[in-house]
């Protein structure tokens, strides 16, 4: 597994490539890549990340090890950025590669459920009017109540 | 000592993002209850703990987790990765 | 919608990267990548796949719209290739694009299930040992039930 | 005259990807029993309809479906794509 976090960005398709080269005899391989959206008022200037340097990593390798133990999967790839990013940046990605499709999807979804809600990262818009943390949606929470 | 440190808005509340106490709390709770009592801006950033969550040494846990052998106890609002 | 029917291997991270791009204002893109396993006894020679040339890119068009009309989904991209492959290369690749994960998971999922089992390919595996054609997997035929 | 077109071990079996012929088969059903009573090599590709998937104008349907104003059909197994 490889978990890596960073300010700088990042190129989803190369890392996505690198990746499935890696594998042998995956026949499949998810990813998930997030997106930096605009502000419902479209004036979004930045987003801000911050996140808990001491647990962060830690807590990433614990997710993927359960999704190990819980999903028929080979490996997995998690990169998550921090600090200030533009609208449109890439913010993170997940990849996951099994066998069968299944397993590589619902690997790659139940980290993607994890990292919201339970890896240590807030969010913060900056707009021209001003700066706010992004609140949690109930949707996210609710997401973990299926695994 | 245990070295408490504050992400997002907490730590804007707050005003620090780290700082050593010197206590003998028995639990997460009473570590708050001692922090409260201290200065408003910390009474007013625990007042809801609903909307806050704790990590001790790292890990996620709950307002009534021990803190004996603790080093390290971390406030922060709900997580909002990905 | 994109859908490309081709012999020709393709570069899955470039394919991803150019969807991404293309996008406005996505905050979650989902990526599948197909690749040839090896055979179960691992003397697989070639993955040869064979199509219906006047159906296929209009199947998997209505499959697309059918996904556009249950999940909401910015955009898809389905590339599938057909010809004889050897093991470890890219079959095909889905990907979509949603504001947010939930969409794009179950958008990417869907298309997956449709193309497994109703999108008209047919695999043969050639090995040292003689070419049998790959039978249907029931988990495959399960799978659409869910949608 | 309808087109027939087969894929996959049903093209193996009947030994031609295509082929036109000249029917009145009201359904589908009705096309395979008389492929079926041309030659051994059709009637032992049409043995287990259960195995065979038929597409009419390149729409999937039954083995039931109506053949009025068709001009395509399509036998051939389950479908492996993905």
């Amino acid at each position: 597994m490889t978990v890596r976090l960073q300010e700088a960005a990042f190129d989803a398709g190369a890392e996505l490539n690198a990746f499935t080269a890696a594998q042998s005899n995956a026949g499949a391989v998810v990813s998930f890549s997030g997106i930096v959206r605009n502000s419902a008022r479209g004036d979004l200037v930045a987003m801000e990340i911050e996140h808990y340097p001491a647990m962060t990593g830690s807590a990433i390798e614990a997710m993927i090890e359960t999704a190990r133990g819980r999903f028929a999967l080979g490996d997995a790839l998690v990169i998550h950025r921090h600090g200030r990013l533009a609208p449109a940046e890439p913010i993170m990605m997940v990849a996951t590669a099994s066998r069968h499709r299944a397993d590589a999807f619902a690997a790659a979804e139940f980290l993607m459920d994890y990292l919201k809600s339970r890896a240590p990262f807030w969010k913060k818009e900056v707009t021209a009017s001003g700066a706010q943390w992004v609140a949690p949606r109930d949707a996210d929470e609710k997401a973990l109540t299926r695994w | 000592m245990i070295d408490v440190v504050y992400f997002a808005w907490v730590r804007e509340r707050i005003g620090l993002p780290r700082e050593s106490v010197e206590t003998s709390a028995a639990t997460v709770a009473d570590l708050v209850a001692e922090l409260r009592a201290r200065e408003d801006r910390y009474d007013m950033a625990f007042t809801d703990l609903s909307a806050l969550r704790v990590a001790v040494d790292q890990e996620l846990t709950d307002f009534d987790a021990p803190l004996a052998g603790v080093r390290e106890v971390a406030f922060f609002p709900p997580m909002t990765g990905g």
